[in-house]
């Protein structure tokens, strides 16, 4: 019962949102290599730390990023995307 | 629009058409009430569920929405999910910057009217289905009821702000009014949850010795 | 009562060794050095010592024997997956956890129930039939099995799921699911081990790798920097804090995996049941616990806090599948640490890094594992070369496309 | 048995007495008892017995902080006597006896109990292998301790949430100066004791100190008649989790209670000491006794031994004086003994004292049920004894108090950490997060003024914290003079009946073997003795444990470390957690009618679909392909209402379509459909539908039921990634959908709109918009069934009333309606396939023959990279069709089973029909990709291994030239 705050909807229980993992950034599908791609679509930063991650609040169909601790769990704050936060 | 099909609130089914008082709201049947008034009235200050669902509702979104509602003499609410209650009785709900949630009153006729000049839509304005069921949650019991299913402390909410949340597991779009000075909560629902919901929140309301009360009541106020 | 337990009876001092020497200093040099003292890290040691000659070995564990996923799963065995590499793979795990109390001369509990995977809508029961027929293919005793058979079998069983809910429409059944005591399988191998001359290091942390032209030349720790040019990582939930050490990128996400256990009763669930729809597995320890636990938390996160949401949850679908339980009461809820991948398989074996092998991914299903992955992981570092066994599972898959077709089958993986 | 004098704080109601019975004897209490306090004014003394050795257990903690009663009634199971209410009716036999408690067959195994030291069922049983399963079963049966009732069907319970400023647990002195003095300050708390009354250890510790009784007296009026307190008594703090939520519970209901703070007043357990036969029915904490006196108004004892480590135990012996019980003598562990005003009371009132002295061991009556007296022996310089000198002194019971073990459990979960602190000799918190406090005995403040004063720091602190006061806060109060613990209440005996863990009878000697064998540090230990994982989860053992350990290993406490405590800080019933159940289920609008029709209904996920429609005396089998065949030959009518429904406009909107779907939709001209399909990022198929083109900026698109909601999710955030003007609408349940399909199908359309219906105005693969019945809605031609039909989406309100129209308006057509099982038939004819039952977790496009809806050339979409280096590589399987040799009659295939070829795996079957309207059994599979040619015959293994042969058959299997759709 964690409480994340949405940016729309203000702080709620965590059954409320839907996880959408770590904000990443494609790269140019027509410039990479296959290999380059594949650690795109696989590889992930696992390790501890501050993560930027998508979440969606379900009943409001709200996308916002959320910046948080993997290890504390401790949310640092949550902002609307606004499209140049991705890089 | 007058079709020869009848609108049907989504949980119409579940209440037995032999019981209670019927009549028509909108085009559509609805139980005017299960019992006495004196009964409807005194559940409505303990515990009341009523299926307000009839009640016409239009959405509109796009850069020119608010000010043509406006043209149109619609009071629009400042702030995003703040709720604006007009005169006759009708609600307006503002979703974004650019789109409202309109419902129509149980004696107003402007959702409608405007729903009509809408059409299709226009330029910059676009027309959004809405077929949500909607059921009135009344009563000094009402939050008890909202404890059991719903993770919100609705005794601080603003009684003229939309809560998007989950009630009884289910994703809901509450908006909690104010009239004679009690707190009703009006929950909007996705049609095809209404049922789950309906069930859930009947339930409860039984076991808090609330009942289903019948849209006489509110047609008589012209108001929820 | 078994002849030997007179020993007990008849001697004037307690006769029992130690099972592992206590703390000793570090050595300057190791030949490999094991990051990680759970199952997988101490079976490792057990098999490279034992099969291999290794035993100049170092097992380095920040906390103590088994404390991390070893020690919080509920401790099942089986290997009725849906790949053949998968299915090979487990089936060798299985036969080696049948014969293992009686290699490591210690009782670890070893009990074939029977392992039931219930499926709760035609779509799932498709599935339960695509991984039953495979493992007859590979000879695998495991059958689509009708509700009827179900309902003779776990009488306790509500097939409604209590009505308002899809109901079973059949299982999956594995005669040779089993359960095990968890943590006795750690120390039974640390045994093993230890008596082999490999050195169990429990309370000492490896704050870094230390390579040379990319290769593995040691191992910093809270305790000094030891030689190596061998490391392998056992590490699973905190696999991604080394490999971060190392530079090397991997697909791992670490969730965590709750589970929560009952107040003892009398015999009462004979079976292993697994629920994929309702997010649940259950068996009933030889104490008399339920043991009980749920799919993965939803989002990521590298800590062993326990949640009240898991319990309702798991609650509500245990009283779904087995409406008797209202009032028995639960003890204690805990997590542990998974680290998943994208195809719900393993990553083993050697690295792009010298020197430093890979044990990994090991998700939900780690435990029934531990003896296969100690065994070929042991080969692999030894040989320098992967285990045939483990082939399919090299982490290069996933830049070669060459995913295991696991994720079909594993929504709860138990 | 007669109880004491009535006294005005005792809790038991004497006008209400009950009958209740208990291993089949029948025994009267009173309103407010506990059953142990009930039995033993009824003079039980034995009233459970131990785990593994079945040795005779009594009254103990009488606080549920030990196990030894723990009863069933044939409904319920595992309830402790300690805390049970009396209640009428109430018939109890004790758990885990084989014969009745008397005469439990199970006690015979303390005979062999030198055979079972700690651990001994890893060392035995396993060799030979054959035979573990008989010992397991046999170790099993004696395990475990209630049985439960097959036949009771768990309730829904009503969960509920509560939110407060602050959460104060425990309402003994400081937790009720805690509450009070936040409050005061405006917080709102909510106070959670778990005692049916107020009062905490004040209610039976300091009876006969009046100062104590008025002071606590004034606090609980204050506190109940506080506008700002929330009082909940006989309620548990299970838990605490993350963001200040906590599980309380009481015996209803579970209530989720989100706080901003919390104050821990949850005082102490009080602990045993450990000597010989410390676990006889008559041996019992000075706590318990108190309680029995004070509360229940049970004299404990006629003569008693009173064990001291602390100043309370002469409290207690001053107490039980005063209600009758002849104190035989105070046996103080102390070399100095009782230094203070209470030890001179003592001596006045006549009672011996041996200072620095032990018991050594409790002398045992008749088959351990009663205590006959005690040994004590004079302790040594280090606090070994010598038995020799052992001295007998006679009496019917011990109190112990020896020292006391803080209630951590709900500090520890909020985040708390503690130290050892040798001035109390106990475990004290530290490094507390900011809204985290603890107050009174649970942080070693143990004299009644600084329990009161630090409770009022406490709240204070909290008020402040808060933002709700301005006052100045005071240091944490620290505890002066003697300790109330003893650092080693523990003595060593030849006979090995000296208990440390009561729950799974561990000795003192267990701990020594198991550190002998290398479980040296305090998790192994745990873990290998089992110490603190039973059923009151060590809350009287750990201490005496980690004393036990640090010891062996020579090390301090802090060194040694303890165990924390997670949730459940006291047990819950499943069905207290489980709540109501809810559990959401999806109805299209025309649900009620299926119903009312009979459909046989089965679950899609949330939704409930008509598998199809039943006719008494035809097969499942034959109704489907009946349905299907009506279809072929004259009209259906199927409900689509589950299908995703999704409005995407705006500026952007083809270019977004662009890149979500694989196919190109720039050149789709308004008014058409095209089929849609959609991959993730890895070229892995995800969902298909249609597109619909309604205007230049406007798309009507369908999603699969399955797939919708999830797929809507990631259009959302694609949009959003991408930042293009669309405007993205879920219409799944606003709209609702039903396909009207087959030959006859204008007849039945025509009448009810005004949209031209001509092949010319309306040909397939068209979409238009129009009125049907007066309602405003989308006409779509479509082919999934391979039939002329027109998929009718309207607004959800409307689609009983259209769905019930089309019925009554084609019954002379001869409409029929038709469920999915006949859909999932007519559309395999057709050869296409169904996204997740002809895919996998892995199929991507080229496998399923999809190859003509992806454009590579495209500038880009979702998964065009992979499949670009998909297209690379080899194929490893296809999609392909096949069907029986119509000669063959043996067992048919069913989905997912194999097909094989010298005995390796080369396909799988995804999708089979037994009869189809074409008169032969088809199916899809998937096949090796040298396998398929039509023609190339293939054997599907089915159940009991028998093979079946079948022929790769070209796709479709029905109308290869589309003509009926057109």
């Amino acid at each position: 019962m964690k409480i994340l705050t949405c940016p729309i909807n203000g702080p709620l229980p965590l059954q409320e949102f839907h996880y959408g993992g770590e904000v990443r950034v494609m790269p140019d599908p027509h410039t990479v290599s296959d290999s380059e791609w594949a650690d795109y679509l696989f590889h992930r930063n696992g390790e501890p730390g501050i993560k930027r991650e998508w979440w969606h609040h379900i009943a409001s169909g709200t996308w916002f990023i959320a910046e948080r601790n993997n290890v504390t769990d401790e949310i640092l704050r949550t902002y609307l995307y606004d499209g140049t936060t991705a890089s | 629009m007058n079709s020869l099909l009848k609108r049907q609130s989504p949980i119409q089914h579940l209440f037995d058409p032999t019981v209670g008082q019927w009549g028509e709201l909108a085009q559509a049947a609805v139980v005017l009430a299960f019992d006495s008034e004196e009964v409807e009235s005194r559940a409505l200050q303990t515990l009341a569920l009523c299926d307000v669902s009839a009640l016409p509702k239009l959405g509109i979104k796009g850069p020119a929405a608010a000010n043509w509602l406006q043209s149109q003499g619609v009071t629009l609410p400042e702030g995003i999910y703040r709720t604006r209650k007009q005169s006759d009785g009708s609600l307006v709900v503002r979703l974004s910057d650019n789109e409202f949630l309109l419902q129509e009153g149980f004696v107003s006729q402007t959702i409608q009217t405007l729903s009509e000049l809408l059409g299709w839509g226009q330029e910059g304005i676009a027309r959004v289905e809405r077929q949500e069921a909607s059921f009135l949650l009344a009563g000094s019991r009402a939050l008890n009821v909202l404890a059991q299913t719903c993770a919100i402390d609705f005794r601080q909410a603003p009684h003229d702000r939309m809560v998007m949340t989950r009630i009884a597991g289910i994703s809901c779009r509450v908006l909690p009014t104010e009239t004679e000075s009690k707190a009703r909560y009006q929950i909007g629902v996705d049609a095809t949850y209404a049922v789950s919901l309906w069930e859930s929140l009947m339930t409860i309301c039984q076991e808090l010795e609330g009942r289903a009360i019948g849209t006489a009541i509110f047609t008589a106020r012209g108001t929820i | 009562m078994p002849y030997r337990l007179l020993k007990f009876a008849f001697s004037k001092e307690y006769p029992e060794q130690r099972m592992f020497r206590s703390d000793c200093a570090l050595k300057d040099e190791y030949d490999v050095v094991i990051v990680g003292g759970g199952g997988h890290g101490l079976a490792a040691a057990y098999y490279l010592a034992k099969d291999h000659g290794i035993s100049n070995v170092a097992v380095l564990e920040k906390g103590y024997l088994g404390g991390g996923g070893t020690g919080r799963n509920t401790a099942i065995v089986r290997s009725n997956y849906l790949t053949p590499e998968g299915i090979a793979f487990y089936d060798t795990s299985l036969q080696l956890f049948r014969d293992l109390s009686r290699e490591l001369d210690l009782n670890l509990f070893y009990s074939e129930r029977g392992h039931f995977t219930l499926a709760h809508s035609p779509a799932s029961l498709r599935t339960m039939r695509w991984r039953a027929e495979t493992n007859k293919h590979l000879k695998i005793d495991s059958e689509l099995v009708t509700p009827e058979f179900i309902q003779k079998k776990l009488p306790e069983l509500d097939l409604t799921c209590g009505g308002h809910q899809s109901p079973i429409y059949g299982a999956l059944y594995h005669p040779p699911g089993a359960i095990a005591r968890h943590d006795a399988v750690a120390w039974g191998y640390a045994r093993g081990a230890d008596s082999r001359g490999v050195e169990i290091h429990q309370k000492t942390a490896v704050t870094d790798i230390e390579l040379r032209d990319g290769c593995v030349t040691g191992v910093h720790t809270d305790r000094g920097f030891i030689k190596t040019s061998k490391v392998l990582s056992t590490v699973a939930g905190w696999t991604p804090y080394l490999t971060k050490m190392v530079g090397l990128r991997t697909p791992l996400v670490v969730h965590p995996l709750q589970a929560l256990v009952t107040e003892p009763i009398k015999p009462w669930l004979d079976h292993i049941v697994v629920s994929a729809s309702l997010h649940l597995y259950v068996s009933q320890s030889s104490r008399g616990e339920l043991v009980a636990g749920a799919s993965l938390d939803p989002y990521e996160l590298i800590s062993q806090r326990s949640s009240l949401d898991f319990a309702e949850g798991l609650s509500a679908h245990m009283l779904d599948l087995f409406p008797s339980l209202g009032d028995i009461k639960v003890m204690r809820q805990w997590a542990g640490l998974c680290d998943m991948t994208p195809d719900f398989s393993p990553i083993m074996g050697t690295t792009p890094v010298e020197g430093f092998y890979l044990d990994a991914g090991w998700g939900t299903w780690g435990f029934k594992a531990t003896p296969v992955s100690g065994m070929t992981m042991a080969h692999t570092v030894a040989q320098g070369i992967e285990h045939p066994l483990i082939k399919p599972f090299r982490l290069d898959r996933f830049n070669q496309f060459q995913l295991v077709g696991e994720k079909g089958a594993a929504s709860v993986g138990h | 048995m007669t109880r004491l004098q009535p006294h005005e704080h005792q809790w038991i109601d004497r006008s209400r007495p009950i009958e209740f019975r208990f291993e089949g004897q029948s025994y009267q209490g009173f309103a407010g008892d506990v059953v142990t306090s009930a039995l033993w004014a009824g003079g039980v003394r034995m009233v459970g017995r131990s785990f593994k050795y079945h040795r005779p257990r009594g009254t103990y903690s009488l606080a549920g902080d030990d196990v030894n009663a723990m009863f069933e009634d044939g409904e319920r199971t595992n309830l402790r006597g300690n805390t049970l209410q009396l209640s009428a009716g109430l018939d109890l036999r004790s758990v885990n006896t084989v014969g009745g408690l008397k005469r439990d067959l199970l006690r015979f195994t303390q005979l062999a109990s030198s055979m079972m030291p700690v651990g001994f069922y890893y060392k035995a049983f396993h060799t030979p292998r054959s035979l573990f399963p008989f010992y397991e079963g046999q170790m099993r049966k004696v395990a475990g301790l209630g049985r439960i009732n097959p036949n009771q069907m768990a309730q829904a319970t009503p969960k509920d949430y509560a939110f407060h400023d602050l959460l104060v647990v425990g309402a003994g002195p400081s937790g009720l100066s805690a509450a009070l003095a936040a409050a005061d300050e405006g917080v709102g708390v909510v106070l959670v004791e778990q005692h049916p009354h107020l009062g905490g250890s004040l209610a039976w510790q300091r009876r006969n100190d009046p100062e104590a009784v008025a002071s606590l007296n004034t606090l609980v009026k204050s506190v109940t008649a506080h506008a700002n307190i929330e009082v909940r008594c006989a309620t548990q703090v299970a838990g605490c989790y993350a963001d200040h939520w906590y599980a309380l519970v009481d015996e209803h209901r579970l209530t989720k209670l989100r706080t901003k703070s919390l104050i821990v007043a949850t005082g102490c357990y009080e602990q045993p000491a450990v000597f010989q036969n410390n676990d006889l029915p008559g041996v019992m904490l000075a706590s318990a006794a108190q309680r029995l006196s004070h509360l229940y108004a049970v004299q404990p004892f006629k003569k008693c031994v009173v064990l001291a480590g602390n100043r309370d135990a002469y409290r207690a012996a001053l107490d039980l004086q005063q209600v009758g019980v002849e104190i035989a003598a105070i046996v103080d562990l102390r070399v100095d003994g009782e230094t203070t005003a209470l030890g001179a009371q003592a001596e006045n009132a006549g009672m011996e004292i041996y200072r620095n002295h032990a018991v050594y061991e409790a002398i045992a009556g008749s088959g351990n049920t009663t205590v006959q007296g005690v040994k004590i022996c004079p302790l040594g310089d280090h606090g070994q004894l010598d038995p020799h000198s052992a001295k007998r002194l006679d009496c019917d019971g011990v109190a112990v108090s020896v020292g006391w073990m803080p209630v951590a459990g709900p500090l520890y979960q909020a985040g708390g950490r503690f130290t050892y602190a040798d001035h109390v000799h106990q475990l004290v918190p530290t490094e507390l997060p900011p809204t985290l406090f603890a107050a009174g005995r649970v942080q070693g403040v143990f004299h009644l003024s600084d329990r009161f004063a630090d409770g009022r720091r406490a709240g204070l602190t909290a008020a402040v914290e808060l933002g709700c006061s301005d006052q100045v806060v005071r240091k944490p109060i620290v505890h002066a003079g003697a300790s109330p613990s003893h650092p080693y209440p523990i003595f060593a005996h030849k006979k090995k009946k000296n208990f440390v863990e009561f729950d799974e009878d561990l000795h003192l000697i267990d701990f020594a073997n198991a550190h002998q064998e290398g479980y040296d540090n305090v998790e192994l230990l745990k873990r290998y003795t089992t110490v603190g994982m039973g059923p009151s989860q060590g809350k009287l053992a750990n201490m005496n444990a980690v004393r036990i350990l640090a010891r062996l290993n020579g090390k301090s406490i802090n060194e040694t470390g303890t165990t924390t405590s997670r949730p459940f800080h006291h047990p819950v019933p499943l069905a207290h957690l489980a709540g109501r159940r809810f559990h959401p289920t999806r109805h299209t609008p025309m649900h009620s009618w299926h119903v009312k029709a009979g459909a046989k209904l089965v679950y899609a996920g949330p939704w409930l679909r008509p598998e199809y429609y039943p006719i008494s005396g035809k097969t499942r089998e034959e109704l489907i392909l009946e349905e299907a065949q009506h279809v072929r030959d004259c009209v259906g009518l199927i409900d689509l209402g589950t299908l995703g429904k999704i409005e995407i406009s705006g500026p952007d909107s083809t270019a977004f379509i662009d890149r979500i779907y694989t196919d190109q939709f720039a050149s789709q001209k308004a008014g058409t459909i095209r089929y849609a399909l959609a991959c993730d990022e890895t070229g892995t198929i995800i969902d298909d539908g249609i597109v619909a083109r309604l205007d230049e900026n406007r798309f009507y698109v369908t999603a699969t039921t399955g797939g919708a909601a999830a797929f809507f999710r990631e259009l959302q955030r694609w949009a959003l990634i991408w930042q293009m003007k669309v405007e993205l609408v879920n219409l799944t349940g606003q709209f609702t959908a039903m396909n009207i399909t087959g030959t006859k199908t204008h007849e039945v359309l025509t009448s009810l709109t005004d949209i031209d219906l001509s092949n010319e105005a309306f040909g397939f693969g068209n979409v238009r918009e129009g009125l049907i019945a007066g309602v405003p809605a989308k006409l779509i031609r479509v082919g999934f069934v391979g039939e002329l039909g027109y998929e009718i989406h309207l607004p959800a309100a409307y689609g009983l009333s259209l769905w019930t129209k089309l019925l009554e308006v084609g019954k002379l057509t001869g409409i029929r309606p038709f469920g999915i099982e006949a859909q999932r038939l007519l559309r395999l004819e057709k050869g296409h396939l169904i996204v997740s039952i002809d895919t996998d977790a892995l199929t991507n496009p080229f496998e399923a023959n999809l190859k003509w809806v992806v454009k590579s050339k495209k500038e880009f979409f979702v998964g065009q990279r992979s499949l670009a280096i998909l297209r690379q590589k080899q194929l490893t399987r296809k999609l392909i069709g096949f069907e029986l040799p119509s000669e063959y009659n043996g067992p048919l295939p069913e989905e997912c089973h194999l097909i094989v070829e010298k005995g390796e795996i080369v396909g799988r079957v995804t999708s089979v029909a037994h009869r189809s309207t074409v008169g032969k059994t088809i199916g899809l599979a998937f096949v090796r990709l040298d396998m398929t040619d039509p023609g190339t015959s293939l054997t599907i293994r089915v159940d009991q291994g028998k093979l079946v042969p079948a022929i790769v058959t070209a796709l479709p299997f029905y109308d290869p030239g589309n003509q009926r759709q057109k």
